[in-house]
């Protein structure tokens, strides 16, 4: 049988034979070392060549199972049950193999609560944030001009290869309030009603279209502009509100 | 549903960890409570931090709450956290650059330029006098709009804004 | 001189700041008072934080004297700090788990352990300060040994080792 995983996709050696070992179902303190060690040499011999340079590790382990392997062709002792001493067990060629495999076992487990309590699923406690600043004004900080200056030029740079051709946050800004002038205008120009869409196409950058979104909004809250739209996903047209011009 | 003691210590929790002001917003939606009952609670705090002389302070700012140090106590907190200056942060350089280049300028328009959340930083240059707020933007929401103050002229050894140098030179 | 109350507040105001356990000798030489004196002070703060069912809790650990979130309030301090950092890999989390539990270990027992080189995890370890450097092995070599760290408890959210689930339960 061939498996077809890649090697990096175990931990290490204790994680593959952990895995072949479960696979199996078979009992941790009884391996059927013989076919554990067939199956873990299939996966090295699988092993595609990215998985080379990781492949010391596992070869090493290769070493050791060939090792037991072999010891185990030569019985010295009836088959281990429950009853099997401390002592007596020191002399199954698995049993160091054994212990490292329950001493790694534990290691998984005691990395999976960890991860369980860096992730706050389980309950735990949390040390404050600090600021990075002392708050105390008494403090000394030290700082010089050239530095803000250039601190402000690497924010400017990073910002303009983040977006280029964006217009960012320009020294005036966009202002709501003379949107809000210039939509009246250009709505009173449509008296059956102006397509929304139309607002925005005189908008030249984002900031400008959002302000123009704004200014829309609280002309329909100041109740002098109402949008209507005729049928469900048809479009929006926008007209004024005519009041009585008191003459 | 929370009992109302367990409701005060959340609240606590929350503010201790932070490390910022948190909105009545964030805090309500936290606990799932109504935003009305979340700020009676939180004056409560305040109130009660205030009078049992705690070594700790929960403030109201425009911004949201705050857990801090009581400002009796700064000497020793001062002697804690160790003497000599401080530099300022990368974040917090430049977060002061933007505002000092661009004021007046909002926390949003602060965040767009940065391209990263200001929040905690804007908060600790608020708390250590570099920063302040100096008005309203006049737009739906009416967001604060943040300056340079005189204990940034001073720490940065200026007299005015004016001797800020130019930006848009490259050096 | 300070009176007892100002003592007990000033001892909050720093245990909140640095963030991170306080020694009582930090604390003493602070207040300028004796260590002893200063022991049982805190050990009354412990008590009472515990007691009057805070969000906060002031715990005594082998590093000292810590100010932290209470852990039943967990679950709501989490929705503001919103999801973790990023996280840990999982040769990572190996390699951390073998030093908590095993600490003071050499870099070769953690390789017995896991099976596997772990120079590279090791280093990211030490860079990101979970892990640290605590002494040298007296054998030949003198190799280092390596222990974790405050940075450790804090992103674990634990305020002391005393606290790391059992090892040897299957879970």
């Amino acid at each position: 049988m061939r498996y077809q995983v890649r090697l990096q996709a175990f931990e290490g050696p204790m994680d593959l034979l952990l895995h072949l070992i479960d696979q199996n179902q078979v009992d941790i303190y009884d391996i059927p070392i013989a076919l554990i060690t067939e199956q873990y040499l299939d996966y090295l011999e699988a092993a595609p060549d990215e998985d080379i340079a990781n492949l010391a590790d596992f070869l090493v382990m290769a070493a050791t199972l060939l090792h037991i392997k072999a010891r185990m062709l030569f019985p010295r002792r009836p088959p281990r049950d429950a009853a099997v001493t401390a002592a007596e067990r020191e002399e199954d060629p698995r049993a160091e193999l054994v212990q490292r495999l329950l001493e790694y076992q534990a290691v998984k487990a005691a990395a999976r609560r960890l991860e369980a309590l860096e992730q706050g699923a389980a309950l735990r406690v949390y040390y404050r944030e600090c600021s990075e600043l002392p708050e105390s004004p008494d403090w000394p900080l030290r700082a010089s001009v050239q530095e803000l200056c250039r601190a402000f030029r690497s924010v400017w740079r990073r910002r303009q290869e983040a977006r280029p051709g964006e217009d960012v946050v320009p020294r005036g800004d966009v202002d709501v309030a003379a949107k809000m002038n210039e939509l009246v205008l250009m709505v009173g120009e449509h008296p059956r009603g102006m397509p929304f869409s139309a607002v925005f196409a005189t908008a030249a950058t984002r900031r400008e279209a959002l302000a123009f979104f704004l200014a829309l909004l609280e002309l329909i809250r100041a109740g002098r502009v109402r949008a209507v739209q005729q049928h469900l996903r048809g479009e929006i047209r926008v007209s004024l509100v005519r009041r009585n011009i008191p003459c | 549903m929370l009992m109302r003691r367990e409701v005060r210590a959340a609240l606590e929790a929350m503010l201790f960890a932070a490390g910022r002001p948190l909105t009545v917003e964030e805090l309500a939606q936290a606990v799932d409570m109504a935003a009305p009952d979340v700020r009676a609670l939180l004056d409560e705090l305040v109130l009660e931090y205030n009078e049992k002389g705690s070594g700790l302070l929960v403030a109201a700012s425009g911004q949201g709450y705050l857990m801090c140090t009581s400002p009796e106590y700064a000497p020793y907190v001062k002697k804690i956290l160790g003497p000599g200056e401080k530099r300022l942060s990368q974040a917090a350089l430049e977060t002061l650059a933007v505002v000092a280049y661009r004021q007046p300028v909002t926390r949003a328009e602060i965040e767009a330029v940065r391209g990263v959340r200001v929040d905690r930083t804007l908060a600790s240059l608020l708390a250590r006098g570099l920063v302040a707020e100096v008005g309203r933007k006049e737009v739906p929401g009416r967001p604060a709009l943040y300056g340079t103050t005189v204990e940034f002229l001073r720490v940065f050894g200026m007299t005015s804004l004016d001797e800020l140098p130019p930006a848009d030179k490259e050096d």
